[in-house]
This record gives structure tokens, C-alpha cells and sequence, in this order.
């Protein structure tokens, strides 16, 4: 079946939320003596491998994993990047 | 039509007259907005209070009744408990983990702001059938929340209850119970007395969470109330840890005339709550309060519900002193503003008055219902069953197999080994081990036996009797640890008041409640009261939930739940 | 024989530990503040349990740059014995005092529950109370103990013997059932070459008396003061 | 002081390292129907904005809370991307 595509999702905390994590990264950077760190703020990284029979249906079915499942959209909001596997420029 | 501003905050045409009739004029937004958050019945309690009174709330042994932030028993030895239960069902039922974790911050915060150390957290939980995805999703979130907060801040959460029924499936419960130790002298109130006092902000920055929470909680959840969803806040439970240890630290000092926490309503609550119990006034200024976000408006830093905060009033001249503990823990503290002597909260911003207002309006002067009560229709119907009718089982082994698969009967090891139920090496009976938890004393020989109960069932049934059986099970839970029953912390979780039925429910819940506290002698020194838990129409069962402590005077003679030892006698007592 | 329990921001078993060593054990020992920046005077420092720095990023990340870490690693390479308990277990390892990493429990929940460990190595400060072998148990709690150490690493700690706690059924057995978190081949406690530094994700401070079920953890601590008391006398 | 930069640090799990939360959230969307994933890794995605004299300070610093705090080299790899800030290219 189809084509093999690797979706490259970033989950972020909608701007306004508390990101306590973010800030405890923050706190301990600057201790470290990096004083120019002004803001930092962590969120998910997810690659995940799938069939589709075409880029559309890969689109698709990324788009809705994120909003069911991926994501919370109450506090998160998502983007995301589709290339067919192994065409991907690695970052 | 569209909605008036008043409406828009949950305020209705009658209260917004009142609110004109008491000021002499119109009030501003903020000011509207901070009667909206007060007079809001989680905070106002104003279809519940006439109720509450037929609660016993003395006895010789409570030191603190209903009204603060939390209730006080002498245990003896100089030492007490302080407890407190509350509700955080609207949040949990739009975001489950963040939802039930900041209701265990808040809690834990009711109880440290009487100068208690935290030292037992419990919980009871209502979901929705199993089968149903939607709440395997919203009972897991809720487990992982109070685990992610509670196992952080190094409290332990020893026991609780789980249980299921179709009526929680788009209104979970989360209610969660706090007890702390204390000893007398160390005792805070959440008073702001002393003119010319300062008024001090610690903990976390003021940013826009949960703007209008306690009005949220304060309303059916419809289509609409998703629209609402960036008023759910994140918790920071490291922060809170921080937060307790310097509170505790200032308290040992004895460096503070009155604390609170800012729960529900914020900055607004916490300021014209202390003031009112002092019958004092407040200057404050907003530009003072550190923020977490730029732009801010008076308005939305007088209600922003921001997460691990308290309102310290210290002693004159001690503001530095408890500036610099705030500043070892890592926590910024703030002063922003002083009490005064008129009475009245004034908010200023950028030297200008932004809002103006006798803080007994805000607390007093909060209207009072006393709706009609109407027996609901059902209950005849269902009293008219001709129970002995019903068949008999036919297999009594396969019977009692489906009884115990039963979510509601079947261990809840699965909740509560995601709980760290043993920090501060205290907890002597275990969950599981018996139908109450039991916590040494450290440098005593006593006890603590504790525990949550409450069936829906019964009270939907009868909410009478019901009432009356959720004060007798927890006192039975704890008596059979060994403890002496001493004291209740109750929350009452219900559909929405307005109505008839409701209003009766509640008013008979709350009748066999204290008919059975008064019988038994155990005092409420505390309680919540969580109404509108509807959905489309539709309301849960009423369901009371009390919370209990007990006392042990000697640990060593506890008894846990469990045959022992082959060839023991077994004995049934009662009837 | 003195003990230390840093307190890092966050800690929260520091005070278990306190508890059991001045009351249950009736030692000399004080609390160390995260920002002090030495370890002059001390015997024996012990990394508490909790959520240092709310264990953000992961856990013991944040706090193993603390100020007083610098003196514990000195303090390490002095000899001086070095006990990490669950949190401190993992700021230990993420300070390079111990090889390996910890990852997420792989049920991917927090665990709170007795474990059975068997004593693999009693050739240590910390286990000379209990025999080879030996099947102790002693509770665990947390969200993050499925140690994970590279092959090469993983030999080598076999070949050293520093593996110290597995682990186990009741009976000893090193199964796939007893192991609560995912961890590397039951791995529940590790201690670095010289043999001073031991992490350990289970909580000895929680059954150190038998009114909380077991005292198996009180061995651990004795071990410390007997293994101090004999090189002292062996010394004098 | 010089310019803000705005850093985007992915940090990942090493090859051959296991991934039970990818593999959770694999089931997970496997059970919602998404037969088509074969593979799901999660990482961290974090922002920093940071204030540098010039790029160059930026990346070095970036390089190094990359390795001293970001990542945990026995188990992790990272990448970043830098721009200067209100410049980045929105995901
Ligand atoms: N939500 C919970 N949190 C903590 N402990 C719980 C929770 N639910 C149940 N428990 C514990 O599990 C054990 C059994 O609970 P339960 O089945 O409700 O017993 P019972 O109904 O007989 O009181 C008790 O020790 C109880 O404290």
C-alpha cells in the first residue's frame, strides 16, 4: 500500500500558558552563566512514520492525528511538515 | 440579544440593581468584575449558606470552625489538624490533568496558609462508565494530574475513593482533601489587621489564568463553555513546594499578623476576604504586582486566578525579613499595598483610582437565595419499587464474580500506585490496607485515621438517609483503624440549585448530614460546595462527600482490614 | 561519624532521611543548603529523594549544576562516601558520577509500590550488612528510574561487580514481572569503581523502622556507620 | 547589549535507544485507526530566545547548553537552528 511519509509535528504551549518547565530551564541557564537567555520555552518534537496512499491522505490523516490525539488543544497548539521517508533534508 | 456586561460575568439583572443601589452609582468594569468573582457561589455561597447552617460546627475540641481558609482540631499535646476538602470539577472536565492538579495546589494551599504542614492529601473521584473512551481519557488525566502534583510537592496522597456512574460522564468529580499538623501557637488567620500594615504578593507572577475561573465554576457546561477553555490554568508544583517551605519558614518566625491563599478570584478574594474577617480596608496597587505577561489591564490582574500564590500581611517592620526567606526559596515577594483603617478596598493603578468599593459589599453584602424545593418526581416512582420482586440470582459464585469486576467494587490499586502514598514516613496503614488510611504522629504515640466517603447512589435514592450514611461510613472507616472520629470537612457536589428538585436534594443531603454529625458528635469544621455539575440539562446524582479525621491515642493498638491468621473467629456485628 | 542531606530546591525526602538517621540511628548529621559550596566536616553526604527543579527538562538535569554539586564530585574523588536515593540517583548520574541515564518508567506512570531487591554485591560501605544474594525489600516511588546504560557501559558495570541491587521476585528470581520500570536487567542500584558512590532508585529511609513494615532499609544506613566505625578502628 | 536570537533546539532520543512514550503514542494511534504508522518517535523541541553580541556567539552559545544542560549525551542528540529574532521563519 502507497507511499511512505515521515510527518514532523511540533507541539507547543499556546502563547499565554504557563510554561513552568520553560522557565526552570530558563532559571538554570542563566545560573549557568548564560545571561543573555531571555526566554526559553519547551515543548514536543514527534516524527512519526506513516502509509498513505498519497500526500493528501498523508496531510490529512496528520492533520487530524494532531487535533485527536497529539495534541491538547486546550493548552497546545501544533504545526507540522510531511516528506515522503527517506527524502526528508535531516536536520 | 446581546448579552450585558454583568450577564457576560454571571451576574443577573437583580444582583446588578443591588450591586447600584449599594455603591450609590454604576460601578466601573473592574469593579463590576470584582463583585461578578465574589458573588459567584463558589465564592459568595449565596444558594448554599442558609443550608450550611444546620451543620453542628463546635465542639470542645475544635479550635477553628467554618469561615477561614480551612478547619482546626486539638489532637492534644500542643499540637492540632487542619483539613480541608474542595471541589475542581469544571476544570477536571475540560482538562483533566491540569484540572486535578491545580486542585490539589489549591487545597494544599488552604492548609498551609493556616500555618499547617501539609502532610496528607486524599481524593474522591466520580467518571463515567468505563466502555465510554472519553472517560478512560478524562479518569486517567485525573490520576496522572493528582499524581504529577501531589508526588512533587512531597505530600502523600493515602487515601481516597473512585467511582463510576452514567450520570459523571460529562461531569467527572474531582474533590480533593488536604490535612496538616500544627502546633497551637503557630495558628495564622487570614486576617489583614493593623493599620498601616503592608499587604505582600509571593510566589508565582500574576499572568491572564483563568480570568472569570470562579464564575466557570459557577455555571452549567454547555457547547459554549469550551469556547471559555483558556481559563483552565497550569500548575507549577515545584513552585509550590517552594512556596510551602518559605511560608512555613515565615510562620516559624513568627513574622505575620495574616495569611491567605489566592485561590478562585485572585488578588480581588484574598484582599477583601482578609480585610473583611479584620474589618480593615486596603489600598493596593497594581503596577506593584509582578506580572508574567506584558500589557496587563487592572481588571484582568485583579481576577487573574495565576496558580501558587499567597497574600501575606506581615508584622510592621518584618517586610524585609520575609523578603529575604521568599528570596532563599527562590520566590519573588512583593509589597502592594497596606491596610487602612476605612473599611474600604481602593485599587489604584499609575497613581489613579481603578476601582473603589466598602469590602462588606463584596463579602456581606452578597445576596442570599432560598430557592423553592420541590420533591423531583422520580423519587416516587422509584420509592414505589416492589423490591421484592426482584428475582434472585440464579448463580450466587457468578453473581459475586460480577459484583467484584465491577470498577466501583474492584481494587483501586491501579489509581493509587501512581500516588507516592508514603513521603514523609508517616503512613502506617497503607491505601488498600484498609478502609481508612492512619498516619503516625512523629514524637508521639498517636495517630491520625483518615478518610473520604460518600455514595451517590443512596443519596440519589433518599438524599436523607443517603446523607446520613456518608457521616456514618467514614466514621465507621475510621473507627474501625481504631480512631476516635473528631471531625468533618464536607463537599457537596451537585446540580444546579435554581432548581427545584436540586434545591431540595441539597437541602435534604445536607438535613441527614448533620442529623447524623449531631448523633455521633463529630463536628464540620469546613466544606465546599460545588453546584451546577449539569450538562445540557442534565444533573449528577447528588452527591455529598465527607471527609474525616480521627485520632488514635496509641498507635500501636491500630487494626488494618484482613483476616489475620488461620483459625481466627469471625463475628458480624450489628444488624 | 557525620552525616550531610543536601537540599536542593525541590527535595522532598530530605527530612525522611534526616529523621532516620538522628532518630532511628541516633547519628550526627545536618541538613546542606543547595548553594553552599563545601563539604568540609562530613563523612558520608546523602542526594534525597523529591523533585529537584520540579525534575523539568529531566530529572536531576537542572540540580546537578547546583553549587554544591561541585564540592560533592571533589568530595567523591577524596573518597568520601556518596549515597544518592531515588532523585539522587539521578542527579548523580546525570553529574557523571555514575555511568548510564535514566528514562521514563516504560508503563509510563509513576510507581509507588514494595520492591524486592536482591543484594548482588555485599562487598561495599552500603551493603555489608546483608549476604550475597540476599532478597530485601524496600519500596519505590517514581516516574523515572528505567535505567539505560550503552553495552559497553552495561559490561563493564557487570564485570566490576557494580551492579549492586537487582530487581526480584520474593524469591530471588531476576524476572521480567519483578521489574516495575523497564530497567536495564532489573537494575535498581548502582556504585562507581572506587566503590564510594552508591545511587539507588528504591527508598531505604522508608522502612527503616517496623512500624512502616520493614526495617530492611535501617541496614543500608547501618552498614555506612559500621563500615566508618571499622576503618576508623582498623585506621586507630 | 547586541541582538536577540532566537534559537530552536530539537532533541531527540540516540538511535537504538527504546522509546516507550513513541511507542505509546504509536498504539494509541494505531487504536484510533491510523493503521498507516509504522513508527513514532517523541523528542523535545525547545525555544530559546537569547541576546549575543553577534551570530557567531549565538551558535557557540547555543552549541554549548546544547551539551552541557539540553541534551543528556549518553541517551540523547540534538539540532538547532538560529535566526535572529522576529526574523525566523514561522513553522
Ligand atoms: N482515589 C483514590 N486515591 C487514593 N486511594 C484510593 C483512591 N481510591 C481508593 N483508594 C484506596 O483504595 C482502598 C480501597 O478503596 P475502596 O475500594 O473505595 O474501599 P471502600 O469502598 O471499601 O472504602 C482504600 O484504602 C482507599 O483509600
Amino acid at each position: 500500500m502507497g507511499q511512505r511519509y515521515l510527518a514532523r509535528v511540533h507541539v507547543t504551549l499556546k502563547p499565554g500558558v504557563l510554561d513552568p518547565q520553560g522557565e526552570a530551564v530558563k532559571q538554570g541557564l542563566v545560573t549557568l552563566g548564560y545571561e543573555g537567555v531571555k526566554e526559553v520555552r519547551v515543548g514536543k518534537y514527534l516524527e512519526v512514520l506513516l502509509e498513505a496512499v498519497d500526500t493528501e491522505q498523508a496531510y490529512q490523516q496528520v492533520e487530524e492525528m494532531c487535533r485527536r490525539l497529539l495534541a491538547n488543544p486546550v493548552i497546545e497548539k501544533y504545526s507540522y511538515e510531511i516528506a515522503k521517508a527517506g527524502e526528508e533534508s535531516k536536520v | 440579544m446581546l448579552k450585558k456586561p454583568w450577564q457576560e460575568m454571571g451576574l443577573t439583572d437583580e444582583e446588578y440593581e443591588r450591586i447600584v443601589h449599594l455603591l450609590g452609582r454604576e460601578p466601573n468594569y473592574v469593579e463590576l468584575g470584582m463583585f461578578a468573582v465574589m458573588w459567584s457561589e463558589h465564592c459568595g455561597y449565596k444558594h448554599s449558606r442558609p443550608v450550611l447552617k444546620m451543620f453542628p460546627t463546635s465542639a470542645p475540641w475544635v479550635l477553628q470552625g467554618p469561615g477561614e481558609n480551612a478547619g482546626i482540631i486539638d489532637i492534644g499535646d500542643g499540637l492540632a489538624v487542619a483539613f480541608k476538602i474542595e471541589s475542581h470539577n469544571h476544570p477536571s472536565a475540560i482538562e483533566p490533568f491540569q484540572g486535578a492538579a491545580t486542585g490539589v495546589g489549591g487545597i494544599v494551599r488552604d492548609i498551609f496558609a493556616m500555618g499547617a504542614r501539609p502532610i496528607a492529601l486524599l481524593n474522591s473521584l466520580r467518571f463515567g462508565p468505563l466502555d465510554n473512551p472519553r472517560n478512560r481519557y478524562l479518569l486517567s488525566g485525573v490520576v496522572g494530574g493528582i499524581s504529577f502534583y501531589g508526588n512533587c510537592i512531597g505530600v502523600p496522597t493515602v487515601a481516597g475513593e473512585v467511582g463510576f456512574a452514567p450520570c459523571y460522564t460529562s461531569n467527572p468529580l474531582v474533590n480533593v482533601m488536604c490535612v496538616g499538623l500544627i502546633e497551637h501557637d503557630k495558628i495564622q488567620r487570614g486576617r489583614a489587621s493593623g493599620i498601616g500594615n503592608s499587604v505582600m504578593v509571593v510566589g508565582a507572577r500574576t499572568g491572564r489564568d483563568g480570568i472569570h475561573g470562579a464564575t466557570f465554576a459557577s455555571e452549567e457546561l454547555n457547547e459554549a463553555s469550551e469556547e471559555r477553555r483558556p481559563s483552565v490554568q497550569v500548575g507549577d508544583p515545584f513552585r509550590e513546594k517552594l512556596l510551602i517551605e518559605a511560608c512555613l519558614e515565615v510562620v516559624q518566625e513568627d513574622l505575620l499578623v495574616g495569611m491567605q491563599d489566592m485561590g478562585a478570584a485572585g488578588i480581588t478574594s484574598s484582599t477583601a476576604e482578609t480585610a473583611s474577617r479584620a474589618g480593615t480596608g486596603m489600598e493596593i496597587d497594581v503596577d506593584l504586582v509582578p506580572r508574567r505577561e506584558e500589557g496587563m489591564t487592572p481588571y484582568e490582574v485583579m481576577l487573574s486566578e495565576s496558580q501558587e500564590r499567597m497574600l501575606v500581611i506581615p508584622k510592621k517592620g518584618c517586610e524585609e525579613r520575609v523578603k529575604e526567606i521568599f528570596d532563599r526559596w527562590g520566590l519573588e515577594a512583593v509589597v502592594i499595598g497596606r491596610v487602612t483603617s476605612d473599611g474600604v478596598l481602593r485599587v489604584k493603578e499609575k497613581g489613579r483610582l481603578v476601582a473603589e468599593i466598602p469590602v462588606r459589599y463584596l463579602t456581606e453584602e452578597c445576596p442570599v437565595y432560598v430557592r423553592e424545593r420541590r420533591k423531583p418526581e422520580y423519587l416516587s416512582e422509584l420509592w414505589a419499587y416492589p423490591l421484592t420482586e426482584l428475582p434472585e440470582p440464579l448463580d450466587y459464585g457468578e453473581a459475586l464474580l460480577k459484583l467484584l469486576s465491577s470498577p466501583n467494587i474492584a481494587s483501586k490499586e491501579w489509581v493509587y500506585r501512581q500516588y507516592d502514598y508514603m513521603v514523609r514516613i508517616d503512613t502506617v496503614v497503607r491505601p488498600g490496607a484498609a478502609d481508612a488510611a492512619v498516619l503516625r504522629v512523629k514524637g508521639t504515640k498517636k495517630g491520625l485515621a483518615v478518610t473520604t466517603d460518600g455514595n451517590s447512589r443512596y443519596c440519589y435514592l433518599d438524599p436523607e438517609t443517603g446523607g446520613a450514611i456518608a457521616v456514618a461510613e467514614a466514621a465507621r472507616n475510621l473507627s474501625c483503624t481504631g480512631a476516635r472520629p473528631l471531625g468533618l470537612t464536607d463537599c457537596l457536589n451537585f446540580g444546579n440549585p435554581e432548581k427545584p428538585e436540586v434545591a431540595w436534594q441539597f437541602y435534604h443531603c445536607v438535613l441527614g448530614m448533620s442529623r447524623a454529625c449531631t448523633h455521633l458528635n463529630i463536628p464540620v469544621v469546613g466544606g465546599n460546595v460545588s453546584f451546577y455539575n449539569e450538562t445540557n440539562g442534565e444533573a449528577i446524582y447528588p452527591t455529598p462527600v465527607v471527609g474525616m479525621v480521627g485520632l488514635l491515642e496509641n498507635i500501636e493498638e491500630r487494626c488494618t482490614a484482613g483476616f489475620k491468621q488461620e483459625g481466627d473467629l469471625v463475628l458480624l456485628l450489628g444488624e | 561519624m557525620k552525616f550531610g542531606v543536601i537540599v536542593f530546591p525541590g527535595s522532598n525526602c530530605d527530612q525522611d532521611v534526616y529523621y532516620v538517621l538522628r532518630t532511628v540511628l541516633d547519628q550526627s548529621v545536618e541538613y546542606i543548603w543547595h548553594a553552599e559550596t563545601s563539604l568540609k566536616g562530613y563523612d558520608c553526604v546523602v542526594l534525597p529523594g523529591g523533585f529537584s527543579y520540579g525534575d523539568y527538562l529531566r530529572a536531576g538535569a537542572i540540580a546537578r549544576f547546583a553549587p554544591i554539586m561541585s564540592a560533592v564530585v571533589e568530595f567523591a574523588q577524596k573518597g568520601g562516601l556518596v549515597l544518592g536515593i531515588c532523585n539522587g540517583f539521578q542527579i548523580l548520574l546525570e553529574a557523571g558520577l555514575l555511568p548510564g541515564a535514566m528514562q521514563r518508567n516504560n508503563c509510563l506512570q509513576f510507581r509507588c509500590q514494595d520492591t524486592y531487591l536482591r543484594v548482588e554485591n555485599n562487598a561495599t560501605p552500603f551493603t555489608n550488612r546483608f549476604r550475597r544474594g540476599q532478597v530485601i525489600k524496600i519500596p519505590i516511588a517514581h516516574n523515572e528510574g528505567n535505567y539505560y546504560a550503552d553495552p559497553e557501559t552495561l559490561c563493564r558495570l557487570k564485570e566490576r561487580g557494580q551492579v549492586v541491587f537487582r530487581y526480584c521476585t520474593p524469591e530471588g528470581e531476576i524476572t521480567l514481572k519483578a521489574n516495575p520500570n523497564g530497567s536495564l536487567e532489573n537494575i535498581a542500584g548502582i556504585i562507581n569503581e572506587e566503590g564510594n558512590v552508591l545511587g539507588l532508585m528504591p527508598h531505604p529511609e522508608r522502612c527503616a523502622e517496623e512500624i512502616l513494615g520493614g526495617t530492611d532499609g535501617r541496614e543500608l544506613f547501618a552498614s555506612i556507620i559500621d563500615w566508618w566505625t571499622g576503618r576508623r578502628s582498623e585506621g586507630a
